[in-house]
């Protein structure tokens, strides 16, 4: 019965919460808004969830202010919830809950700003899975980030500050993009509704206009999503931001751009026939070098945060290859992914804090051995590591079939094995970490124990098992996948799916469960001899090593050259992604 | 009106630039002072009364005190450390 | 003369992109955002405005009196916001760098960086 | 990159993009004279369904009220952030020490300077109050009223000196308004959930046209919206004339 009353209350309810908590935090004391906080988190999740259910069945339309269509024609604002949205609100609620566990009593001094800012983010990002209009979401999408900036140099480090303003001008960039697309769009179909652009596009012939408002859209989310050439920014920003939010960051604040991004192509611009062949190679391409690249540059970096970084990187590239597929296995294993990659990556940055607030530091050199008296944090990391080197086991595992199945032969097959490399790069240099950290392999000569590192601490009066449960607790998420799942997934991606490919009649499942990937199991061996490399490189043939070093350092010297903390560069690159993607889109 | 629309766009496209030129960065708030009065202006001949008043009074004048706020207190921050530059 | 808003529109737009990639200076950067953002103000308006029609307030004529898009103007109002704030957000940002960098050229800023 | 690699990533990218942006510049739709189905159908019904004569406030806070509502929320998340960013350990127990200015003579405050500053910001405050209060009618209303209020009392600090004007601005003061603001908002578009009907139904009586209390609920939406913007600016205001004091020795950046 109050089923139809639910869809705003995840926004709105921790939206009000934090404005009344900025408007009371004078007088406020200290555990109020950490309780506060973490309950509206839970109750926003709890509200998600429980329209999850019923949305299976039939998408639950909210209609804000009553404004229902007239004549067919959108006149308000409606907010569509779909299993994959609500999936979403619940996955985001969890994420959110383990960070808010983790910072427990962590962010006191400044009145309770720090939760007014997670709140806000996080009825942003439910508002932006949500909504059902482009500019509602460019709106939601825009509280996203703007927490988001603000969160990143909420430390107010020199790192923090240079990381937070890079990452606020390229992805201003990203929103005007957006904005403009969306300025395009509405001038070809005079509207914001996603069913009624849908249907206003597949009215008007192929067009111009229309088509560049979403190379501008795309452009807009690619930035967000930081895929190649638009990712600078990630790996600034996720470096310095405070641990907790990293966590979210890397889990899904990211992921929702390619969430938007699959959002939009699937309901929208799909079955308005806008996306040629062409362009899905072209997102399948650039899906495929930020898998590469992001491992590679992964296994180059020694600060943990950064390394995790490039890594979230390669992984939401992941998900591009998903989504480029255009094939509802490859977009049912863009959820699984997503999931799976969100739970790990948010305890691996779990991780790296406990590391930030126990042992002062998070250079993998400068902290090698010191991780020994926190050893469960070590298994932890290293549970982690080997998730993410795609063993088919585990929500990480299943969306690597899923995502491979319709790929495998492809583009020559390069996928499967992008893939694999992918996951053994960020795997091996999560493990190679650990194992440096914990077990104090892998000693450096001299000069470069004294790395160049940020005086980097975070403060160290929370007992260790507060900040490494919900670590614990993301990761043995991230291995349940229950029974049931093609079906639920079935239901899950059904919504979105033109109608054409659903099999009515024979009611027999569209999605069909996809073999394991057998490409897979190379993950962690591979990961496993990436890590034994770099840690035993003392104890192997110095004529080996010789030759790997010269078949990679160039290369990666140009690449790190390319990563150069520079604002103006990665407006270079944005400008030339935004180029070469109109070009493939014109064609 | 058209007329009008056309030279105020042609301006607006001057005074964008010059926001854009203006490497001083003190100099460039007087160009984005400008520049708000432009789009202002530009706006009201565009029939939007209700954006051009919120440019003028953010664009136009906020905004460019807070760029004035934060480069004197860059100042004051460098004549106290001892460097000079503008 | 049909063309023209469209053309200041893209223009705006590469101009500010210039300058970001040519600035020598952070908060000269942080400007030159704004340009980019005009365009995004001109583009909307342009695309809600119509000949001969009166502003979308039906004060002095009465409702039914042709007028432009009033849709487009609430999202630049909102536009405008948006911009605002994300401007004060990066001149905080830029001002406490300043304060521990004592510079905000970001040659300087990246000499001293890695 | 140097300086010229970029440039030339940048010229190779324009190079691409021009001849797109010119084949999409000659395909854009007339300007000034292409359907507008959205527009049309708000300004034939809102006049009539909820009695105001400003389109621009219709669409704002009822039609598309949702939208309104994030941005109030965007500004407060960009103020929160500025807050922290600038008071940093500045700490605000601090802040009624008095400011001075460094490496310059404190200006001095002339009796005319005072007198205008005086005159000016009750009359800057009460001109945005007008502005505000008459959104659903003319041009104006609670964003821009807001801003002008916060600006009137920007001049205030002409008038005053740092200290005076510092004693009077209390940064709580405002973070309340401005968080109270945006309650209210998301409060008033709640009222209605207890009738089952949707998130920001209009269920006031809507007025009589022309009149400044037309709109029903858009009313306190807009105040709503008058406050948290005036409460965000003023912070923000704050917050950057801080800056332009020293720190005193007790401080730390």
């Amino acid at each position: 019965m109050m089923l139809p009353l639910l869809p705003p209350l995840p926004v709105v309810m921790p939206l009000t919460i934090a404005a009344l908590l900025l408007a009371f935090s004078h007088v406020l004391p200290r555990p109020v808004p950490d309780a506060v906080a973490l309950f509206a988190t839970v109750m926003a999740g709890g509200v998600c969830l429980a329209m999850l259910g019923p949305a299976l069945h039939a998408p639950l339309v909210y209609w804000f202010g009553g404004w229902v269509p007239r004549h067919g024609f959108p006149i308000g604002i409606g907010f569509y919830v779909d299993p994959p949205s609500a999936a979403m609100g619940v996955f985001i609620a969890v994420l959110f809950t383990a960070a808010l566990v983790f910072s427990w009593g962590y962010y006191d001094e400044v009145h309770a700003h720090f939760h007014v800012l997670m709140l806000l983010f996080l009825a942003g990002m439910i508002g932006f899975c949500l909504t059902h209009d482009l500019f509602d979401m460019f709106v939601w999408f825009e509280v996203i980030s703007v927490a988001a900036y603000a969160l990143t140099g909420y430390q107010l480090r020199v790192s923090a500050l240079e990381g937070a303003i890079n990452f606020t001008i390229v992805n201003s960039i990203g929103s005007y993009l957006f904005l403009a697309g969306i300025g395009l769009v509405y001038i070809r179909i005079g509207a914001l509704d996603f069913s009624a652009l849908e249907q206003g596009m597949r009215q008007a012939t192929p067009d111009m206009v229309a088509r560049g408002g979403f190379v501008l859209v795309a452009t807009g989310l690619l930035i967000k999503a930081a895929q190649v050439p638009f990712h600078f920014w990630l790996s600034d920003a996720h470096a310095v931001a405070p641990s907790p939010v990293s966590v979210i960051f890397s889990g899904v604040m990211v992921a929702l751009g390619m969430f938007g991004l699959a959002k939009l192509c699937w309901t929208v611009f799909l079955p308005a026939g806008e996306l040629t062949q062409g362009v899905r190679h072209f997102l399948l391409g650039m899906g495929i070098v930020t898998v590469l690249l992001g491992g590679l540059m992964a296994l180059s970096q020694r600060h943990l945060k950064r390394l995790l970084a490039f890594s979230t990187i390669s992984h939401t590239g992941m998900l591009l290859i998903g989504l480029a597929s255009f094939r509802p296995q490859g977009l049912a294993g863009l959820f699984v992914y997503l999931v799976g990659h969100g739970l790990v990556k948010g305890a691996l940055f779990m991780i790296s804090g406990i590391l930030l607030a126990t042992r002062g530091g998070i250079d993998e050199l400068g902290l090698r051995g010191a991780g020994r008296p926190i050893w469960p944090a070590g298994l932890a990391m290293a549970a982690g590591g080997v998730l993410l080197a795609g063993l088919p086991f585990g929500l990480m595992g299943q969306g690597d079939d899923y995502i491979s199945a319709p790929l495998r032969h492809s583009l020559g097959g390069i996928v499967p094995f992008a893939i694999v490399f992918g996951a053994a790069c960020t795997a091996g240099a999560v493990l190679r970490a650990a194992g440096r950290i914990f077990l104090g392999l892998g000693p450096v000569a001299g000069e470069e124990e004294r790395g160049p590192t940020d005086e980097e601490a975070e403060k160290a009066d929370r007992p260790l098992w507060l900040m490494l449960w919900p670590a614990v607790i993301l990761l043995l998420l991230s291995l349940i996948v229950p029974n049931g799942a093609n079906a639920f997934l079935t239901g899950l991606v059904r919504d979105w799916l033109p109608p054409e490919s659903a099999n009515l009649t024979t009611g027999a499942p569209m999605l069909q469960k996809p073999p394991h990937d057998p490409a897979a199991w190379f993950g962690l061996p591979a990961a496993l001899a990436l890590a034994a490399f770099d840690l035993m490189r003392h104890r192997l043939p110095a004529w080996f090593v010789g030759m790997v070093d010269k078949m990679k350092n160039p290369l990666l010297r140009y690449l790190q050259a390319a990563h150069s903390g520079d604002v103006r560069d990665y407006v270079a690159w944005a400008a030339f992604g935004l180029a070469t993607f109109a070009v493939v889109w014109n064609i | 009106m058209t007329p009008l629309i056309g030279l105020l766009l042609l301006l607006e496209a001057v005074a964008g630039t010059a926001v854009a030129l203006s490497r001083k960065p003190r100099r460039q708030v007087l160009a984005m002072s400008v520049n708000g009065q432009v789009l202002a202006l530009l706006f009201m001949a565009l029939q939007a009364p209700d954006v051009a008043f919120s440019e003028i009074v953010v664009g136009a004048a906020v905004l460019p005190l807070m760029f004035l706020v934060m480069l004197a207190s860059c100042r004051m921050d460098r004549a106290s450390s001892g460097q000079d530059e503008t | 003369m049909n063309l023209l808003p469209w053309i200041v529109v893209a223009w705006l737009m590469l101009a500010g992109l210039y300058g970001m990639i040519t600035s020598g200076n952070i908060v000269h950067l942080i400007g030159c955002l704004s340009t980019v953002q005009s365009a995004t103000y001109v583009l909307l308006l342009a695309a809600g405005y119509r000949h001969g029609a009166g502003a979308p307030i039906f004060y002095t004529h009465p409702p039914g009196t042709p007028a432009v898009d009033p849709v487009v103007q609430a999202l630049v109002l909102t536009d405008i916001v948006i911009g605002g704030a994300v401007t004060a957000l990066l001149l905080a940002l830029a001002l406490q760098l300043h304060k521990r960098r004592g510079s905000l050229k970001p040659d300087e800023l990246r000499a001293l960086h890695r | 990159m140097s300086a010229t690699g970029r440039l030339g990533l940048f010229a190779f990218a324009c190079l691409l993009l021009i001849p797109i942006v010119w084949q999409l510049v000659l395909a854009m739709p007339p300007f000034g004279a292409h359907p507008l189905p959205y527009a049309d159908l708000i300004n034939a019904a809102a006049p009539a369904e909820r009695h105001v004569t400003n389109m621009v406030s219709a669409v704002n806070f009822d039609y598309r009220g949702i939208d309104t509502l994030g941005e109030e929320t965007m500004l407060v998340c960009a103020v929160t952030g500025a807050t922290v960013l600038l008071r940093g350990q500045r700490g605000e127990q601090l802040e009624a020490h008095p400011g001075q200015v460094e490496n310059r003579p404190i200006p001095h405050r002339s009796e005319a300077m005072l007198l205008v500053g005086r005159l000016a910001a009750p009359l800057t405050v009460l001109f945005g109050a007008y502005v505000a209060l008459h959104g659903m009618t003319t041009p104006g209303g609670g964003f821009q009223g807001g801003v002008i209020i916060a600006s009137g009392l920007l001049l205030l600090f002409l008038a005053e000196d740092y200290r005076g004007w510092r004693r009077l601005m209390r940064s709580w003061l405002f973070d309340g308004l401005e968080g109270l603001g945006v309650a209210l908002y998301a409060l008033g578009g709640l009222a209605a959930l207890p009738l089952g009907l949707p998130f920001l139904t209009n269920i006031l009586p809507y007025g009589q046209p022309r009149n400044v209390f037309s709109g029903g609920l858009m009313i306190i939406e807009n105040l709503a919206v008058a406050l948290a913007v005036c409460g965000g600016f003023v912070v923000l205001l704050i917050e950057f004339l801080e800056e332009t004091r020293v720190m005193s020795d007790g401080e730390q950046e």
